[in-house]
């Protein structure tokens, strides 16, 4: 039944625990498993390589440190950003919040423009939706064409108005993995002066060369998505944007000199102001690891696998009397497969495929603006990685068999 | 992780397949009314209770939700028939409090047994009971 | 030259990276080192157990879940707060800034008074000093007597002033390691309806059970300083305060119902509505374990061990010629032991410890306003925890006569 | 792991020790005067140059700092007297360039090599080539 190629088998390999599990884990788009040369990474910095960073004089502290920053070159080197315009947060959340709250919310007038996506992530919408509620501007929402991942003439006329001041805008739905063009929109935005974030935290393992073409002021993105530990995201911020930006954390390590009374205090260098506390070592080094990991495999292969499976995937699932496809066949390569059951509610499909031991997602994914413009309330989400096999969605279309047999 | 699973008994389909006192039509303004919706799926029911003479003379809902939803509020309205409003309290009480093992439900309650044991679907099987609690509070 | 007793050798082999070192590890104050249970659980967290928390209907994801609220509980159960009252930050940085943001600054008027005490460490200080100048608060500062922990009766006298808002202080210094006397302090700001929130970072290994006698309405600490990960923090924090608060980051997992436009959006229940973004599922469930080490070390044979080894290097330290302590001999005990030397500067002294492997840390210590009431611009401080043995205090010593021959 | 660091040379020993044109008045008007100040440690160190004719006719420093502050900040006054403004200019740049390997020091400097190995200690070695950094930049 399985069918990998030699490759493809050995990716799968890589991840002890798709190695070991008896379970179909296609919800990668929530957050992936981890390879071991990640695992193995975490360890030593929790053991050998444990230090506090940024603070010490002695050979550990000091490694630790050279450690710590190299992945901020990392991150740099990957995104085409300098290494200063890299900020360690602890999630892509966290690194949207930070734009909105420190960077767009002080410049925004009423009356002014902010838009985002109709598929965006919660993560990157509330952020927006809460910076024009505190200032009286207007959230705006661009529509995109599933097939083709453009917006509309219109509405691009639209964003060329001179009271856009944002766009934030994904990379690539985790619900219907359409790609939005961001170029053109980054063209559009930027000649009336407006900043552009693109949410990567779902493309960045695919689609990292991409992301580092695009002329974005900010990107974001979380470790645990792509291969890496969980509470670690990055900041990508142009440095003259960072230049504008108050700290939304103050404490240890970002400032210079506390003033005294009322006196301002003077915060440390970019981008040390921005990431006050004891940094997250064992975090960012697991996070260079996954990066590594990552940027070492083949590219080709990769792509290759994902239109594969995910194809394979859209196909087989189309079949199905019963299922409304969300996601366009165009989209199939992302390997981010959503669905309805015209029959089945889908938390009781993703109850049934939980019984047998299949893991996908029911609900609403953290995006209810894209729900209420699809009209649902909630659909069912495979979504693959470069470790989902075959056998993986031939198990999905079983329990999916089996639903119907229960439910009608 | 059987594939037969055991939230799935045949009590709970049959009242999802057949939802008792399942309605399309809004509540006459007789009936006490409350709603209850979860963000995670959009299920959305409402729960009716005609009270006459201190007892539950008719009881119904409305709306859609999955199956565990749309069964449990279906016993509810079941169960809830015939009730005077200090049984009701009672029971909802007793569902309420889901967590402890010790609450023994009534029999006709009893294929919520099953759900016990997923706590991610409780919020599917509560959503009635929620709208349930919502009456008792405001009567 | 060693003379651990029996217990505390099997303590010091609890940890892989203290038992392999050559390091004399004199910098537990920046950060501990990490049991073996500790790794463990986060590999394990990482492999076997890992999976998306409150998100998924699939077994794994149920156990993470489970798994994940079990330490929310946990933590609750040590500090005696319910576990809805414990929110997971990456931090105890983030902790205290979100309740200065969110909690006090909302609440604060020109004339009000914020008082912290001049032992805070900058986490404690700067978050408060910025409430003040959004608002044109006044921040005041407790001295606090070194010897017996107390502050003096005219101050107390001004901390019961009716425009007391807020008190925030810590359970120890990490430098002086003095322990502020609480329990008074925080009966007069309660009495004048001011909040208290107790920054636990240092104090939290041997100090749980106290911890949670108080009253105090907020408790932070950070993972990294008991045992566990980096990256991850716990705010602890009185519900009906909670009920008061915005959340600070918005996004995915805390919102009911996004609202349209410029409709306000529904947040979910507390806590989750203050942990936007997924999980740091390895975070917490490291943080778990770590909880786990600190509440079954026997308390009584560390805090003897505490004392004999803090005591041991404050006496040591103490007969050199040029040696001035900071930390008085009566917090000899917490283990966190600052001086200067008269004539050589602490970074060339931290400069001589660590070219003969002896970790200590030079500098302010992110405590400047300290430093400022001690009159010195830095110092040394060597910092023992459960695994410091007093061979490492003699090659403290070591180091110590060789600067001096190096620099006088 | 050495103790005998190969940071402590000998040459920088004799510079801390014995520092070059260390003052503790301020400097008289005349001077070009700029501050580094380190806030890790609180040192705090002040560059003044006598310039006549095109030339650093005086230079000297105040302040306190480490012993690698100190030491960088005395052969920097000594290396520093009788250049022209240019041949400053291209010292400072020489040293800024610090992380670069291939960058020569002039002989008088050599001792500050070793500090390159230990990037913590830039900060404190650089601290008085900053002062001067700032007097060139606002010359
Ligand atoms: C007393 C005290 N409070 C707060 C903190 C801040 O902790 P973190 O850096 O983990 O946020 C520290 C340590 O850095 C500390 O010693
Ligand atoms: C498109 C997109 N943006 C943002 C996020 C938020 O990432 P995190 O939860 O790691 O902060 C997610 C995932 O949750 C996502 O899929």
């Amino acid at each position: 039944m399985t069918s990998l190629s030699g490759a493809q088998a050995n990716l799968r390999n890589l991840f002890p625990r798709i190695r070991a599990s008896e379970t179909a884990y296609l919800d990668s788009a929530a957050t992936t498993h981890k390879p071991e040369s990640v695992i193995t990474a975490m360890q030593r910095a929790a053991v050998e390589g444990y230090a506090p960073v940024h603070r010490g004089l002695y050979a550990e502290a000091e490694s630790a440190s050279s450690a710590y920053e190299a992945v901020r070159e990392q991150c740099g080197n990957l995104l085409r950003f300098k290494p200063q315009e890299i900020v360690f947060t602890r999630s892509a959340t966290e690194s949207i919040n930070a734009v909105a709250q420190s960077f767009l919310t002080p410049q925004l007038n009423p009356g002014d423009w902010v838009w985002v996506s109709e598929l965006e992530h919660h993560a990157n919408y509330l952020p927006w939706q809460r910076a024009c509620q505190a200032s009286g501007a207007e959230l705006r929402v661009l529509k995109i064409n599933y097939e083709t991942g453009a917006a509309s003439a219109e509405q691009i006329e639209e964003l060329a108005d001179s009271r856009t001041r944002m766009l934030a805008i994904t990379g690539q739905s985790n619900v219907v993995g359409v790609m939005p063009q961001l170029e053109p929109l980054i063209q559009v935005a930027h000649a009336v002066g407006a900043a552009v974030l693109v949410d990567a935290a779902q493309c960045l393992t695919h689609q990292a060369s991409e992301l580092a073409r695009l002329d974005a002021d900010f990107i974001v993105f979380s470790g645990h998505k792509v291969f890496g530990p969980t509470g670690i995201g990055v900041l990508a911020a142009r440095y003259h944007h960072l230049e504008q930006m108050e700290p939304w954390l103050v404490g240890g390590g970002m400032v210079d000199w506390v003033g005294e009374g009322a006196a301002k205090s003077e915060w440390s260098d970019i981008p040390a102001r921005f990431e006050a506390g004891s940094p997250n070592y064992i975090g960012v080094i697991g996070l260079g690891a996954a990066l590594d990991f990552v940027q070492k495999l083949p590219e080709r292969e990769v792509a290759e696998h994902l239109l594969r499976i995910g194809s394979y995937a859209h196909h087989t699932l189309s079949q199905l009397p019963n299922i409304r496809m969300l996601t366009p066949a165009s989209a199939a390569a992302t390997g981010v497969i959503s669905f309805i059951h015209e029959r089945i509610h889908p938390h009781d499909l993703g109850q049934v495929c939980a019984d047998h031991a299949v893991a996908v997602r029911a609900g609403h994914h953290c995006a209810q603006p894209l729900m209420a413009s699809l009209d649902i309330p909630a659909c069912l989400r495979a979504s693959c990685s470069i470790y989902t096999s075959r056998a993986d969605i031939n198990r999905l279309m079983q329990a999916l068999e089996h639903a119907e047999r229960l439910f009608l | 992780m059987s594939p037969d699973n055991a939230l799935y008994k045949e009590a709970l389909l049959d009242h999802y397949k057949n939802p008792r006192n399942h309605r399309k039509e809004p509540f006459e303004s007789s009936y006490l009314v409350a709603r209850g919706r979860n963000p995670r799926c959009g299920d959305d029911v409402e729960v009716g209770l005609l009270i006459e003479n201190g007892q539950v003379s008719d009881s119904g809902f409305r709306g859609r939700g999955c199956s565990i939803c749309i069964a449990s509020t279906s016993m509810l309205v079941e169960t809830a028939a015939g009730s005077t409003m200090d049984e009701l309290k009672q029971l909802y009480g007793q569902v309420a409090s889901w967590g402890e093992a010790s609450t023994d439900l009534p029999n006709t309650l009893e294929a919520l047994d099953a759900v016990r044991s997923s706590p991610s679907r409780k919020k599917c099987a509560m959503l009635g009971w929620n709208a349930l609690g919502e009456i008792l509070d405001s009567s």
